[in-house]
């Protein structure tokens, strides 16, 4: 039983079969990669994992939970964080900002009235802000703009901003794309750190099979809205079908 | 049934001068991206360009003629217009006479240089400025504007009839086979409505049959990629700007004869078309046609003696219950398109 | 201080010390004088700038944080001062249940308006806002003034009539609105020398309220409740996925807001115990966003300055009119005297609309932070300047 | 000067602070030593003009302003036109009020009430003034109204035509001049039943707002009286810029006479509708088919142009009144300002004028003395012919004017012609008549502020 069991899934867009009977079990504590070809549907599996979209049919359970008919801000307080494909940051805030809004949905909950004391008198979360800032070694930026920072620095404050809530899945939507070969190297080690560190499940969509190989344990290959196959990346990389419905294609 | 036939006529002339004005509104949106608050100031300049025309004709030498006192018990300062001494009085008076369709000619150069200052001189500085600053910066426009023809024409409204010989009204009623005056409706009123159908109509079919029409379609649904093309899309917004102005600037000078202008009937319309272009859907053509007829029409029903005493006071609140209710139901209005103004 | 840290204190300090003196800054020119009619230090003047600071103020909390455009704000004033004005009439004349009234159903109808309206954003939610707002100035204006079920009373306004129960009016107390006794109107005149400056009770209450109600915004402004609001105008998209809900904080924002414009409300009504249908009009919801713009959005002092700034022009700017004009320029020959009124005639008096839509146009285009973006320009030019010519010193002396 | 100041006002000086004093608390302005609100105490005296500047009024209000400049000319002596000669009163002397030199100030009411408030608190609490006087709207003039009651100055109203200014809410320290909605009907429904018969069947178009609602019930039940029927009563919006559904189904209503009871842009449509219309080209029950504007003003005739040709309506004064005061005044106004004056700014002017009368007789700015002076004053100049200050709700009472539209006008403005004077004793009421707030109504104490 995995952490998140996805179970005969379909989504339709006007006459479009997006998705069609979807199964996928991400065991806890691991890193499960999800590639296809563009178009296999891998974004919207995505948005029905976090709420954006809700199936037509099928279930989403999160540690036994289903969470279909939940808002995203539910979703997540289950304990999915989800990072974007461009990065998705609060650009007016200063960095420390950035950092410790995740730190209070994680303490107070999707909504706190909490008016009058100030940002600065909440210890705790300035304390625990830091901390991740300086894991995300970005301690120095904190209080730059967080719009005015580089892309890499960006992604990797979207990553600390998604840790510090301390999820139980992460979930990366082509974490390196539009990257230069030197960030994606350092996303790939950070996240193998991350990884280390802590225990975490991760989900990562992606592109980049470099990544993909660097990073996953298991792999589910998806073509027309479809699992093609799921199995260990060694398995995967030898396997015919795959190679014709994407490898073949794009190496 | 001939109350019903009326007020749906009623309707469609009141609809029609508010899809005049979303149309432009629209137009400035979808292609531009800006939302125009002297888009109602624009509607007014129009209107004051048929005052001004008429007092161009109007301007006059005097003779003093000393058979008729004036008020003060002085001779009496005849004037007479130059066009009536140039002319002859027949000519010179007709002339007058027909001053607002000769300032249509006058305003449509007049509206498009408006449209193309406002567009070059200040909007093209707020493309990429929020929507909030648009809103403020045209706001601002729209109270200096409506300053300025307050001082130049005062705060009283102004007539500008329409010719005489469009003056009075029909019996539609008895050309249907309803009793006489079952449904009476003034000509001018007619001739608004038809001019708004042969505006909006050729504001369609210039979009939809030029080649530049389409690039503006294309512009408007993906600026970006239109861009990439290497097709010069701003010189064409621009030249949208200058339309859609020289639309409300036209729409403006017709009406003159149904309501006599005034200063703030820039403001008066602002809200209402707003709420037109909303209901429509922001920046879809189409639906700012389609929400300024229904919005005409719901207020005409409104006001009848039926509505009001049903409903104490539904005229007064009618154009913004549809808002709420439409846009509660329909988030993006009536025909709009996803992802438009929603940040 | 006060939870404060330093530079909020300080601000906070200035902000009091400037209010509380504000009968003698806005009195600067000796009563006789010819420079007297910019004086501002009257009493309804001097209350309406504190009245305004807290309207914009309220309406800061949801422009400047979240970004959400109100065009309505108005109704939630009209509200207040009609609530209070009632609570005049039922009860007594005292202010305290009048503007505790006004702000309960003020915030009630905020709550039930930004519950609606809060469903859509950006220009939607502008229109559904302007939308309720219109509806109800059109309910009071006519429908809810109706012979029948007069509860505005109309054109006229809403105002206490000797005939109204007052159940707690005893005849000791004034016959106008006051606290516990002492007239909203007891005004103490000091002169000093050709100086005069009023010093008036119902001011002062304002005044007092309006730094409370300053002291508030800085907490919320500082507060992990202002960081989600600025979160809601920044992205909402990574509000969702960080597991917060921004409706409830937008909602809240409207409320406190709403809560604010309704204190205005009832304080207008207490100054001044009648409230008319106009003040609920979408006009003086632009009213109040030209003030917050013009001051500088999002920014803690800008409103209140904003706020002065337009009231100063609506009260003092439109007095002047051309008998004002030709005495100042006098000085001057005859032709040049009448030139000169002919060209600042437009802007001045009656045309005292054209300069502010100016003004406006300007500080938006150029400044949009406003008077606070400029009045920070103006320091860092000024400090460049010093630091240039310092730097230019520098540079001299070594080559001497 | 400075010296001066301090000890007119009465000022206790303290040891403590050499030159400044504190002044004990009082009610508004008015300090201890002062026997009322902005007792002048040098050598001018300043009276506070409250009328629209901006907005949709703006107009008219520039109109009452000119009226009161001219006033004030006149009364400093600067030459008066012969207009002082044909007042009744000679209290006035042409050396100012009392021997003091005129001054005034001047505010922005934006026909608003909350603006019209502020502008007369600011020029009562800041510049001094003794006396508001002006504006263009009952909502208005009620609202400054209850103000300078509360604050210890007369008030003289201008434009203001809801039965209300005197009715429900008359106030002591408060005049009005103008004619009221009830004396409109008394004065137009015998002209209406002797031009158009006494079998009518009227169709009212209504601003729905408390004008509008008085301007209808008065002549709805002043016609009705002479055998008029009414066959509805639609209410329009005050925001409506355009009325053709509500014109549109006059004429199939069985009705053969609309009645618009809509003032300023209001009227100025809702008559251009109706003319666009045809309505005055039909007939109905075989009768020509007839429109009446209650209340008319030149402004709005000019703003209707032509489509006031042959409607019908009333008003307060006009210019083309033939009396010698009337002619004095057109002409001293006429020679200022090249145009002859509006009824609203005749209305201004009396107004001044009045009042500094009164305060002559008086011998007192105090307000209560000058509200004394005013109450039951009779007199006759100035424009209106034979009037009185009724006592009981200080409402004036003259010959009210019943006004046509001018077929063939000669020039800008004559486009409205007399057509009747209603004698005065047609359009009195009991001061307790239920229009006017019944027996409750009272005028209250006076208040001089002190």
């Amino acid at each position: 039983m995995g952490i998140l069991e996805v179970k005969n899934v379909g989504k339709r867009f006007g006459g479009l079969q997006a998705l069609s009977d979807v199964n996928l079990s991400v065991a806890e504590n691991t890193v499960h990669a999800i590639i296809g070809p563009n178009g296999a549907g891998k974004s919207t599996l995505l948005n029905c994992l976090v709420g954006k979209l809700i199936p037509d049919s099928g279930s989403v359970m999160f540690d036994g939970q289903s969470v279909l008919g939940r808002a995203p801000y539910e979703i997540n307080q289950m304990g999915i964080s989800r990072v974007f494909q461009t990065p998705e940051i609060f650009g007016d805030l200063t960095v420390l900002e950035n950092m410790m809004i995740p730190c209070f949905a994680k303490r107070d909950g999707a909504f706190e009235l909490n008016a009058l004391p100030a940002v600065s008198q909440q210890k705790d979360v300035v304390d625990q802000a830091m901390h991740m800032l300086e894991e995300m070694r970005m301690a120095d930026k904190r209080h730059m703009h967080a719009a005015a920072m580089s892309r890499g620095d960006k992604r990797r404050l979207e990553i600390g901003m998604c840790l510090s809530q301390e999820p139980r899945l992460l979930l990366l939507d082509e974490p390196t794309a539009g990257m230069a070969r030197a960030d994606t190297n350092n996303t790939i080690d950070l996240l193998k750190q991350i990884k280390q560190e802590r225990d975490i499940t991760i989900a990562i969509i992606e592109h980049d099979m470099h990544v993909v190989f660097s990073l996953a344990e298991r792999i589910t290959v998806l073509a027309q809205g479809t699992p093609l196959v799921e199995d260990t990346p060694e398995n995967i990389k030898g396997h015919p079908k795959v190679r014709e419905a994407y490898l073949g294609e794009s190496a | 049934m001939d109350a019903i036939i009326l007020q749906i006529l009623n309707g469609l002339d009141k609809g029609s001068a508010y899809a005049l004005i979303a149309l432009g509104l629209t137009l400035i949106f979808g292609t531009l991206g800006v939302v125009n608050f002297a888009h109602g100031a624009l509607f007014m300049i129009g209107a004051f360009c048929a005052v001004t025309v008429q007092r161009l004709l109007n301007l006059s030498f005097q003779t003093v003629d000393e058979t008729q006192k004036d008020f003060l018990g002085n001779p009496l300062k005849v004037d007479t217009p130059y066009v009536e001494a140039w002319f002859g009085p027949e000519i010179g008076a007709a002339i007058i006479d027909w001053s607002v369709p000769l300032a249509l000619v006058f305003a449509i150069p007049i509206m498009l240089a408006v449209g193309y200052a406002m567009e070059r001189g200040l909007i093209k500085h707020f493309y990429k400025r929020p929507h909030a600053d648009q809103i403020l910066v045209t706001f601002g426009l729209a109270i200096v504007l409506q300053e300025i023809i307050k001082y130049f024409f005062g705060a009283n409204p102004i007539q500008t009839p329409e010719p005489s010989a469009l003056k009075g009204s029909l019996d539609i009623g008895l050309m249907l086979g309803f009793d006489p005056n079952a449904i009476i409706y003034p000509i001018w009123r007619l001739v608004y409505f038809t001019f708004s159908v042969v505006i909006i109509g050729g504001v369609f079919a210039f979009l939809q049959f030029t080649t530049f029409g389409m690039v503006v379609r294309a512009g408007m649904a993906d600026r970006e990629t239109v861009g990439l093309l290497g097709i010069n899309i701003d010189k064409r917004f621009t030249i949208m700007f200058g339309i859609a102005a020289g639309v409300a600037g036209l729409a403006g000078v017709m009406y003159g004869p149904l309501n006599p202008p005034n200063y703030h009937m820039g403001m008066d319309f602002l809200v209402l078309s707003f709420v037109v272009v909303v209901v429509g859907g922001m920046g879809s053509l189409p639906g700012a046609v389609a929400a300024g007829f229904l919005l005409g029409v719901l207020e005409s029903f409104a006001s009848t003696t039926w509505a009001t005493t049903t409903i104490p006071g539904i005229n007064q609140i009618i154009i913004y219950l549809v808002a709420i209710i439409i846009l509660l139901t329909r988030p993006r209005g009536l025909m709009g398109r996803k992802g438009v103004m929603e940040d | 201080m006060l939870g404060l840290d330093k530079k909020d204190t300080s601000l906070l300090i200035i902000v009091a010390i400037l209010t509380l003196l504000a009968p003698f800054i806005l009195n600067p020119f000796p009563a006789g004088s010819a420079m007297a009619q910019f004086n501002a230090g009257y009493p309804d003047l001097m209350q309406r700038f504190v009245i305004f600071g807290i309207f914009a103020i309220g309406f800061n909390i949801l422009f400047g944080l979240t970004g959400y455009l109100s065009f309505g704000h108005a109704a939630f004033l009209g509200v207040g001062s009609y609530s209070a004005v009632w609570m005049f009439k039922l009860l007594s004349y005292n202010v305290i249940p009048a503007i505790a009234l006004s702000v309960v159903v003020a915030a009630l109808f905020a709550l039930l308006i930004g519950y609606v309206s809060l469903r859509r954003s950006g220009i939607y939610f502008s229109i559904l806002t302007l939308a309720f707002a219109q509806m109800s100035f059109a309910l009071a204006y006519s429908v809810l003034s109706n012979p029948k079920f007069n509860l505005t009373n109309g054109e006229t306004g809403l105002q206490v009539y000797a005939d109204d129960p007052q159940i707690f009016h005893r005849d000791s107390l004034p016959d106008m609105p006051h606290l516990f006794g002492l007239s909203m109107r007891s005004t103490y005149k000091l002169d000093i020398g050709a100086w005069s400056f009023d010093f008036n009770v119902g001011y002062y209450l304002c005044a007092v309220i309006m730094m409370v109600m300053f002291y508030l915004a800085i907490r919320i402004f500082r507060s992990p409740f202002g960081m989600m609001l600025r979160a809601v105008k920044s992205n909402q998209q990574r509000m969702n996925y960080t597991g917060l809900n921004p409706r409830p904080y937008t909602l809240a924002a409207f409320v406190i807001s709403g809560m604010y414009a309704g204190l205005a409300g009832g304080l207008m009504a207490a100054m001044d115990p009648l409230a008319g249908a106009e003040r609920m009009q979408w006009t003086a919801s632009g009213e109040v966003v030209l003030m917050t713009i013009l001051g500088g959005a999002g920014t803690l002092i800008g409103p209140v300055l904003g706020a002065g700034f337009i009231k100063y022009f609506e009260n003092i700017f439109s007095k002047i009119n051309d008998t004002i004009l030709h005495q100042w320029f006098s000085f001057l020959p005859d032709g040049i005297e009448d030139f000169m009124v002919f060209i600042v005639h437009p802007f001045i008096g009656k045309g005292w609309h054209l300069t502010l839509g100016i003004l406006f146009m300007l500080v938006v285009i150029f400044l949009p932070g406003g008077l606070v973006e400029g009045g920070q320009r103006l320091g860092n030019w000024l400090r460049n300047r010093g630091k240039r010519s310092g730097e230019a010193k520098t540079k001299h002396e070594p080559a001497e | 000067m400075s010296k001066n100041q301090v000890t007119r006002r009465g000022v206790l000086k303290t040891g403590a602070v050499a030159g400044a004093g504190v002044a004990l608390p009082t009610i508004f302005t008015a300090s201890s030593a002062a026997a009322y609100t902005n007792e002048p105490t040098g050598g001018t005296v300043t009276l506070g003009f409250n009328v629209p500047q901006t907005g949709p009024y703006a107009d008219e209000g520039n109109d009452e302003l000119l009226a009161q400049q001219l006033a004030v000319e006149h009364l400093n002596g600067m030459g008066d036109g012969g207009c002082l000669n044909t007042f009744t009163s000679k209290a006035l002397k042409g050396n100012g009020i009392l021997g003091k030199k005129v001054q005034f100030v001047t505010g922005d009411t934006q026909t608003k009430s909350d603006a019209a408030r502020a502008a007369a608190k600011s020029m009562i609490e800041k510049d001094g003034a003794i006396m508001i006087n002006g504006g263009s709207s009952s909502g208005v003039a009620v609202a400054v109204q209850g103000l300078c009651q509360d604050a210890g100055v007369i008030f003289m109203a201008g434009l203001t035509h809801s039965n209300d200014t005197t009715g429900k809410d008359r106030k002591k320290n408060g005049f009005r001049h103008f004619f009221n909605a009830y004396m409109s009907a008394a004065a137009l429904a015998p002209v209406l039943s002797k031009e158009m018969g006494a079998d009518r069947r009227a169709y009212h178009l209504t601003a729905d707002y408390t004008w509008g609602w008085t301007q209808q019930e008065s002549i709805a039940a002043a016609t009705e009286a002479m055998g008029w029927e009414t066959v509805n009563n639609v209410l329009t919006p005050l925001a409506s810029t355009d009325f053709s559904s509500y014109i549109a189904p006059v004429l199939n209503s069985g009705a053969d006479v609309l009645v618009l009871n809509h003032y300023g842009g209001n009227m100025v449509n809702s008559l251009t509708n109706a003319i666009q219309f045809g309505l005055l080209d039909k007939v109905a029950n075989g009768k020509d088919f007839k429109i009446v504007v209650p209340l008319y003003s030149e402004l709005m005739a000019a703003g209707a142009g032509e489509n006031i040709k042959g409607v019908l309506g009333s008003m307060n004064y006009n210019w083309q009144l033939d009396n010698e005061g009337s002619k004095a005044f057109v002409k001293s106004f006429g020679e200022k300002y090249g145009k002859p004056p509006s009824n609203s700014a005749q209305t201004c002017y009396a107004q001044v004028l009045l009042y500094a009368d009164a305060c002559e007789r008086a011998g007192t700015f105090n307000p209560c003395g000058v509200a004394e002076a005013l109450e039951g004053f009779e007199f006759d100049g100035l424009g209106n012919g034979k009037t009185l200050y009724r006592a009981d709700d200080h409402q004036c009472f003259k010959d009210v004017l019943v006004v046509r539209g001018a077929q063939n006008p000669t020039n800008a403005y004559d486009t409205l012609e007399i057509v009747e004077v209603t004698p005065v004793e047609q359009v009195m009421y009991a001061p307790d008549h239920p229009m006017f707030g019944g027996a409750e109504a009272s005028l209250g104490e006076c208040n001089s502020g002190a």
